[in-house]
């Protein structure tokens, strides 16, 4: 073996910015917003679980007289509704269904936009083009209308709801992930997965959709945020389902009474904004953390 | 002390500079006690790899640090006035009209939304100066000052609309619209081709002769520093290594480090090789592919011929050269060969098989004997895949098991120089020159033919450049490998290549060995690229 | 250019053909039919009554000869006749879709303006007390529900304060005319496009803001430091210009989400527009009418979509006009 | 020969005494909800259509609150004396709002009209034999057998008039007249901005002399109940007509300063709600079953917390505020204990029922969310199927349901609005509205009967207290509540309710204080 082989580099020339893989957890708690989104986030995922523990009874028995302002009784510390259904039962009940219904239909949306994305970019061409097509045409129609249709279609009920809202929210992700998988396309490491005789599958699967992953983490916390959005706002409209005691729901069952009994449309609402509040800073922690390069300046 | 006023002669007296990186940086700081005088009428050259410092000094002395690197000692004098110590209202006096600068990257250094007039205008504007009108007329002036071609049209087109050594000809006249007494010129014709490079830098000769300006020219190329520097400053992380006259500095290094890099500069005198007489392993005939694509310089859309009918040869053992300037089709060709575009004509064949003719999983099995390096050492390895990974895959994917393809892995890591606990580690713990050495050893692994390494060693500095290349070099030998060597850079076509075919616009306008190419270029272009490679005196010398 | 909208508006009005066909069968497999509806609310009805009326709505024709009916009428830019409603549809839609675009104009204004405003005065001092303020802010707008915040002002303003009016598109019967009639209007105006107007511009604010960061970090940027200008100018002429391409990106693809959350506002603020002529013709199933709000609202987006693009190309030069 | 009834000169009743002087002019403000989809009475019938329309058409008679027979376009009226032969002296000066004036022959064609377009009008006239018109004033409608309610089918929207000259010859449903509807009541059509108003104005030919006071009448559509109520607050509209708000909003209104609110004017619908029990399958089928159901229900909760204490419990098919109404007849009260020993007695195995909430507001759905708690606590598993209008009319004209909501009027008479709920032969799919439940009782489809074809109120008591006392016992479903829908008013707008139909034709005699 020759000399010059043996030899490294000369001294270590500054390693590429040595900081920039930390870990994302790491990164993620250095940012004070998204440690206060996951402290939130944490508390509604702790309220879902809890329940069925601390309120064993379904939250839709009319369990006092209605009305209750909130601290008042000590048995509904957040008052009663109009039936006299106790609040906060129904707040640690709805937290489960709000966060099922943005996790399931975002999860629902990123398997219809990934794919598809993943091929437009990838294949390009004529596929592109159709597929492209195709996501317009579903950014063309106004997507809460096309919800409000589909969950009428299908009749209100949660998988309906589910459905409608991951076919009204994939369109982003298709564009995101085919924009990304465009640009790695062109990667060197992608070629060279080409050039070493891979297949197009096990290329996508390995070079190319790892390397979207980050953007799409941070699209989906976002989505999941806007599908708990989606929700209360087809529940305030009457389309919610009328078994599953959501917090889009108790908004929407509380306007009529907005005037006289503020607490009942409140608190909900104020749960809703506080987790879509939380998913959105998470959203820009991990974005701060996943990609460094539209990191916040400090 | 402090309110001394520089020596007579000198413009800009630099001491003990200090910058402090972040922490959690290699090192404390990125300049380390730099001091040099800029005389006046002199073009001083900061020379360094990268990681030196050099440009940081650049950008010290506008202001324009990152917010990153913060000053923690020494001074800046110019005149009466420690730059270091002024106001912000200062600095902005201060840039533009005592001291201008001209940056890298011409493609981005200029706003693509204005037009190339109105950023000069506002020179004038930024220290208010003149009358619009008045300014119009002096960014006229000035595009036909450093040679803009029609500057009344010139000065209302936009960035995109020009060449790049059209928009770096703009970017030093607004740098001049203020006649500053310094020009900080930092890395001005990196980006540019080398018969470009050539002409911006007499044009700043030029220029700062006439105007008796200092300039502080930063540059990696000591090629470039042959041809433009007065005086030369050597930098190695943040520290002066040498210091003095071109001459002195170029010709006689003190200094160990000034050697050894100088040494690794490859000369532009072709090593005599003995003739190739394997037998032939790829044929290239009559390739072709044109690409359409939007014109530049107000003219409508039109076809771009990435290549055009190109025929070549290459026998087992040999290295052929692609040279050529950028939008010459040399990596098209690259591509076309390794048929990750396709072709509109011509074919490839390797050996016995056309791999034109091959699809679907004919072609799939087939990639294995002609692999590929590549230029980016940063984006040519998937940064989420361990070294392991990335060298086996390849093997893997050709029913190779992977414990057998580790074992090939490790030995070749050994090869290439690297450590086998390498395996398990990800490419960002590398440097660019190791990640070069990771990718060839993930060409290897697969066990070509032929090699096709397209510009595989523009992105390193000079020294580990050299060690890539003579890697190269022992691996072809020592597998009777073929290889196809895309490069811009005549230095290193002259150091690797048993035969050079020079493209221009998708053509092969030359093809001949090395020794002949150099020593009896034929076609006018072969001569003018030849003629434009920066540093020609001290090789003659 | 004229040739680019030629082509986009080819483009358009295949996607437009395409959201019809899709529609037109997404629509019908609803339960009930506007027979159905029409005969509830009667309040009395027997078999001859909903045969009359299925006849009436050409219900009793098969699927295909009524797309192909509907199709027909479509090419000829008619939209059809809402037998629920005893109009044609254009008519109904054309005396609502003012309306709308007046609200979701408005919206869109003061979304776009406070949105660069704001995200532009966050991105300058970033990190700072009023990058921190302005972005909670826009998080927080972003976070609450429309209809709450629209209840929410409702109670404020109209019944508390008693600054505005709560509901309507003007007062009804005050015979205003001219000014006094816009300004009557403005009123009304004021809350439905402020409310979904904020929404939005929470949007553009993160957008404009990360932008203006990202463009921040870009070599003119230093370029134009080192020609010394202000920072003021640095960042009006240079950084935000250049950060403003991918806002109008942006507001071309929220253009279906705008036309979406005024269904929303329409209902909560009674605002007379298509949002809610939408929600009323899918409750009363009344097809033809659905189909048509479907039709001019895509066709609105697909509009602003194209003005984006313009514009778009109007301030990017190196998009290329002849392409 | 012929008897007269009443004549038309005591036309103010009691509400004349107390009011203060009438001063003409001013503008009603008047919610509207839903938006109607037209305003054309013998086209549309839907509520909001009859609300607006009932002061732009008008029908032969009114009906008093004890549902009495008032003059209407009829000043005078005679009925034979087997029953057989109605006469109606028109109102001699009565024009259309065109100018033409109204004639014997505009009745005549308006039956002729209304059997073809009208489902209730078509079933209402079906022992009708002829209608004649001895001269231009006068109108004669000749019976096949005698009808006891046949005074009560000329309400406006059951039976309104349309004009001829503009009908006749032309096909109704597209005729354009229909988007500018002329009637002969009190105020004309005017305009109509789609989504925000209606207006009509002041029939100034109107053949009461005197008649109407308001200059014009604004019909607000605002679509959100919420915005309803703010509107009223904020003076925006100064009447909301029964069930235009929600019901949790109503005992704040009313109290408000200078707000009157009565229950009165809904006496003709006399609404009951009820709950259809599926009596063709599943455990609904069930005799037990259905009664332990109507044993689960706590009608008084109801009734209190979601009508705010509005309405009163429901006993039996008939409203207690309509004529043959029997109290004696109760049964069922809120007995979880009994409901749960009937649905042992059922064999109910635990299967999930499907219950159907009215899509008509916040109220039937919060009603619906208690019922399946009732239900529950008992121990019958419910599942709500949330759907809209069209999805519930279809799904309960379908049958495909198990237990569902609804409301239905009573039209002043068994005869006319209750049996068709009971009686086999109205066993038909493709109506909410008739015997949805599928019960079959000879028995009750005989008394029916017998109770429509006799004249003599006591013979009539006696029929439908028999059917009463089954219908009962046999549960075909279960009542709820008969509903009330106050209307609610600023004071100064007086006499506005002067009918059993309220809203609907009260702007004729109704006048703002000013």
């Amino acid at each position: 073996m020759s000399r010059a082989i043996a030899m490294t580099d000369s001294p270590p020339a500054a390693p590429p910015a040595p900081a920039r893989r930390r870990s994302p957890l790491a990164a993620i708690l250095r940012h004070p917003g998204a440690v206060l989104g996951l402290v939130i986030l944490a508390g509604a995922i702790g309220a879902a679980l809890l329940a069925p523990v601390l309120y064993p009874a379904s939250p839709w028995r009319m369990v006092q007289r209605p009305f209750i302002p909130p601290f008042t009784l000590d048995r509904v510390p957040l008052g009663t509704d109009a039936l006299g259904r106790d609040i906060a039962a129904g707040l640690m009940h709805g937290a489960g269904v709000s966060l099922l219904v943005g996790l399931v239909s975002t999860l629902a949306a990123l398997l219809i936009g990934v794919p598809l994305g993943a091929l437009a970019g990838y294949l390009g061409g004529r596929v592109d083009d159709a597929l492209m097509r195709f996501t317009e045409l579903f950014q063309t129609v106004p997507s809460f209308a096309l919800a409000i249709v589909l969950v009428a279609i299908l009749q209100p009920s949660l998988g309906s709801m589910i459905l409608a809202i991951a076919l009204v929210s994939w369109p982003p992700v298709t564009r995101l992930v085919r924009g990304e998988v465009l640009s790695l396309r062109s990667r060197e490491y992608v070629q060279a997965a080409v050039v070493t005789g891979q297949t197009t599958f096990t290329i996508l699967r390995r070079e190319v959709l790892p390397n979207t992953l980050s953007p799409i983490v941070v699209l989906a916390s976002l989505m999941v945020a806007t599908a708990i959005l989606l929700e209360s706002s087809l529940s305030f409209l009457g389309l919610g389902d009328p078994n599953r005691m959501s917090w889009g729901f108790m908004v929407g069952a509380g306007r009529t009474v907005i005037r006289q009994a503020w607490w009942i449309t409140a608190f909900p609402g104020l749960a809703i904004l506080l987790t879509v509040l939380a998913l959105n800073l998470i959203g820009e922690g991990l974005n701060d953390a996943l990609n460094p390069r539209l990191s916040r300046e400090r | 002390m402090d309110q001394a006023l520089t020596p007579p002669g000198v413009a800009v007296a630099v001491r003990d500079l200090r910058l402090a990186l972040p922490h959690g940086g290699d090192r404390p700081n990125a300049v380390d006690g730099v001091s040099f005088d800029l005389l006046a009428g002199e073009i001083l050259c900061l020379v360094g790899e990268s990681g030196s410092g050099k440009s940081m000094c650049a950008h010290a002395l506008m202001g324009l640090l990152p917010k990153a690197v913060t000053v923690a000692g020494g001074s800046i004098r110019l005149g009466q006035t420690d730059l270091l110590a002024q106001d912000a209202a200062g600095w902005r006096d201060t840039r533009g009209r005592r001291i201008a600068m001209v940056f890298q990257e011409p493609m981005t250094a200029l706003n693509p939304l204005m037009r190339i007039g109105d950023q000069m205008a506002e020179m004038f504007e930024a220290h208010g100066l003149l009358t619009p009108r008045e300014r119009r007329a002096r960014a006229v002036a000035l595009a036909r000052e450093v040679g803009l071609p029609d500057p009344e049209g010139i000065v209302r087109a936009y960035p995109h609309q020009l060449s790049g050594g059209q928009r770096q000809r703009a970017m030093i006249a607004m740098a001049l619209a203020l006649e500053p007494a310094i020009l900080v010129a930092d890395e001005p014709t990196t980006a540019l081709d080398v018969t470009t490079q050539a002409q911006i830098l007499k044009l700043i000769r030029d220029l700062q002769r006439r105007r008796n300006m200092a300039v502080l020219f930063i540059t990696h190329d000591f090629g470039v520093v042959t041809d433009i520097a007065d005086r030369v400053l050597v930098l190695r992380q943040g520290r002066v290594v040498e210091e003095g006259p071109a001459a002195a500095v170029l010709g006689a290094p003190r200094e160990a480090y000034t050697q050894a890099l100088l040494a690794a500069v490859p000369a532009m005198n072709p090593p005599a090789r003995p003739a190739p007489d394997g037998p032939k392993t790829i044929e290239v005939a009559g390739l072709s592919k044109t690409y359409v694509t939007g014109g530049g310089w107000w003219r409508a859309p039109r076809t771009v011929a990435a290549a055009r009918d190109v025929s070549f040869a290459l026998r087992r053992g040999e290295t052929l050269g692609l040279v050529g300037e950028s939008g010459s089709g040399k990596s098209s060709v690259a591509r076309l060969v390794m048929r990750l575009i396709e072709p509109d004509l011509g074919t490839v064949r390797l050996g016995d098989t056309d791999l034109t003719r091959l699809n679907g999983e004919g072609l799939r099995q087939a990639r294995s004997r002609i692999q590929m390096v590549f230029q980016d050492p940063f984006a040519s390895l998937n940064p989420r895949r361990t070294v392991g990974q990335i060298i086996t895959d390849g093997p893997v994917a050709h029913g190779v098991s992977r414990f057998d393809a580790m074992e090939r892995a490790v030995r070749l890591l050994a090869l290439v120089g690297l450590d086998a606990r390498a395996l398990e580690r990800f490419p960002h713990e590398f440097s660019g020159g190791q990640r070069q050495r990771i990718g060839i050893a993930r060409a290897l692994a697969l066990e070509p033919e032929v090699l096709v390494a397209d510009e595989a060693v523009s992105a390193l500095d000079v020294s580990v450049q050299a060690q890539v290349l003579t890697l190269l070099e022992d691996l072809k030998a020592r597998f009777g490998l073929s290889m196809l060597f895309i490069t811009h850079d005549l230095r290193v076509a002259a150091q690797i290549c048993d035969r050079i075919a020079v493209m221009r616009r998708g053509e092969i306008v030359e093809l001949k060995t090395a020794a002949e190419l150099f020593a009896n270029p034929e076609h006018p272009y072969t001569r003018d690229l030849l003629a434009a490679v920066p540093g020609r005196a001290r090789d003659a010398a | 250019m004229a040739g680019f909208i030629a082509q986009r508006l080819a483009k358009g009005v295949l996607v437009l053909a395409a959201i019809v066909v899709l529609n037109f069968f997404l629509i019908r497999l609803a339960p009930g039919d506007p027979a159905v509806v029409m005969a509830g609310e009667a309040g009395a009805t027997d078999e001859i009554f909903v045969a009359q009326l299925r006849t009436k709505f050409a219900l009793d024709q098969s699927l295909p000869s009524q797309l192909a009916a509907y199709l027909g009428s479509i090419a000829t830019l008619d939209l059809g006749y809402s037998v629920r409603q005893q109009m044609p549809v254009a008519t109904l839609i054309g005396e609502r879709l003012p309306a709308t675009l007046l609200l979701t104009g408005c919206a869109f204004l003061i979304s776009i303006a406070l949105g660069v405003l704001l995200g532009a005065l966050a991105a300058r001092r970033a990190g700072s007390l009023a990058d921190t303020a302005i972005t909670g802010l826009a998080l927080l707008f972003y976070a609450t529900p429309l209809f709450w915040v629209s209840l929410m002002a409702i109670i404020l303003f109209s019944v508390r304060l008693e600054w505005l009016p709560s509901f309507g598109f003007e007062t009804v019967g005050a015979g205003y005319t001219g000014l006094a009639r816009a300004a009557d209007i403005a009123q009304h105006l004021v809350l439905p496009a402020l409310t979904l107007g904020l929404f939005f511009m929470a949007v553009y604010v993160r957008m404009t803001r990360a932008s203006m960061l990202e463009v921040s970090r870009l070599d003119f940027v230093k370029t134009a430091r080192a020609k010394g200008l202000t920072e003021g100018v640095i960042q009006r002429r240079h950084i935000l210009r250049n950060a403003l391409l991918p806002v109008v990106t942006l507001a071309g693809l929220q253009a279906g989400t705008l036309v979406g959350g005024a269904v929303l506002t329409e209902t909560v603020f009674a605002w007379p527009g298509i949002g809610r002529l939408m929600y009323d013709a899918l409750l009363q199933r009344d097809y033809n009418l659905l189909l048509g709000v479907f039709v001019v609202s895509s066709a609105m987006v697909l509009i602003f979509n194209l003005v984006t693009d313009v514009v778009y190309r109007a301030v990017d030069p190196r998009i290329e006009v002849a392409r | 020969m012929f008897k007269t009834i009443l004549t038309g000169v005591a036309l103010t009743l009691a509400f004349a005494g107390t009011a203060p002087a009438q001063t003409p002019g001013g503008v009603a403000n008047v919610v509207i909800q839903p938006e109607p989809p037209g305003l054309m009475l013998g086209l549309v019938q839907n509520a909001p259509a009859q609300t607006v329309a009932g002061n732009i058409y008008e029908g032969l008679l009114r009906y008093d609150f004890a549902l009495k027979p008032l003059p209407g376009l009829a000043e005078r009226w005679s009925v034979s004396e087997d029953g057989r032969t109605y006469t109606f002296n028109l109102a001699a000066n009565a024009t259309w709002h065109d100018g033409k004036p109204f004639t014997a022959e505009d009745v005549i064609f308006s039956v002729e009209f209304l059997r073809q377009t009208h489902p209730r009008a078509r079933g209402n006239l079906a022992k009708v034999t002829g209608v004649t018109a001895p001269d231009a004033h006068t109108v004669v409608f000749t019976l096949s057998e005698p009808f006891g309610p046949f005074l009560g089918i000329f309400e406006v929207g059951s039976l309104p008039m349309v004009p001829k000259h503009i009908y006749a010859g032309t096909d109704y449903k597209t005729n354009p007249a229909n988007n500018t509807p002329i009637g002969t009541g009190p105020y004309m059509f005017k305009e109509w901005k789609k989504g925000s108003y209606i207006r009509l104005v002041k029939n100034p030919n109107y053949h009461v002399a005197g008649k109407p006071y308001l200059d014009e009448v604004y019909w607000h559509v605002i679509p959100d109940a919420a915005a309803r109520a703010v509107a009223f607050e904020t003076g925006k509209v100064d009447i909301l007509p029964g069930g235009s708000v929600e019901n949790f909003d109503i005992p704040r209104l009313s109290q408000a300063k200078g707000v009157c609110s009565t229950k009165k004017g809904w006496e003709y619908f006399a609404p009951i709600s009820w709950l259809w029990l599926n009596n063709r399958k599943g455990p609904t089928a069930n005799k037990a079953f259905r009664q332990a159901v109507s044993y689960a229900l706590d009608r008084d909760f109801a009734k209190d917390v979601i009508w705010n204490g509005l309405g009163k419990p429901a006993i039996g098919p008939i409203a207690s505020s309509t004529r043959f109404f029997n109290p004696k007849l109760a049964k069922y009260s809120y007995d979880p204990a009994k409901a749960k020993a009937l649905l042992k007695e059922s064999g109910y195995k635990g299967e999930t029922v499907r219950l159907l909430p009215m899509p008509y507001g916040e109220t039937w759905q919060r009603w619906a969310e208690a019922v399946k708690q009732n239900l529950e606590d008992v121990g019958i598993k419910t599942e709500l199927v949330s759907t809209d209008v069209a999805g519930w009319n279809q799904k309960t004209s379908d049958w495909d349901y198990d237990l569902a909501f609804t409301y239905v009027f009573q039209y002043g008479d068994p005869a006319l609005g209750v049996a068709r709920n009971y009686v086999s032969s109205q066993i038909v799919k493709g109506s909410p509205f008739n015997n949805v439940e599928g019960y079959a009782n000879p028995a009750v489809d005989a008394g029916f009967a017998e109770g429509a074809a006799t004249v003599d109120v006591a013979k009539r008591q006696a029929a439908y207290d028999a059917v009463q006392t089954t219908l009962i016992e046999d549960a075909p479903l279960a009542w709820l509540l008969e509903l009330e829908f106050p209307t609610l008013t600023r004071c100064k707008v007086h006499d506005l309710i002067t009918t059993s139909i309220g809203v609907n034709d009260g702007f004729r005699d109704a006048w703002i204080e000013r």
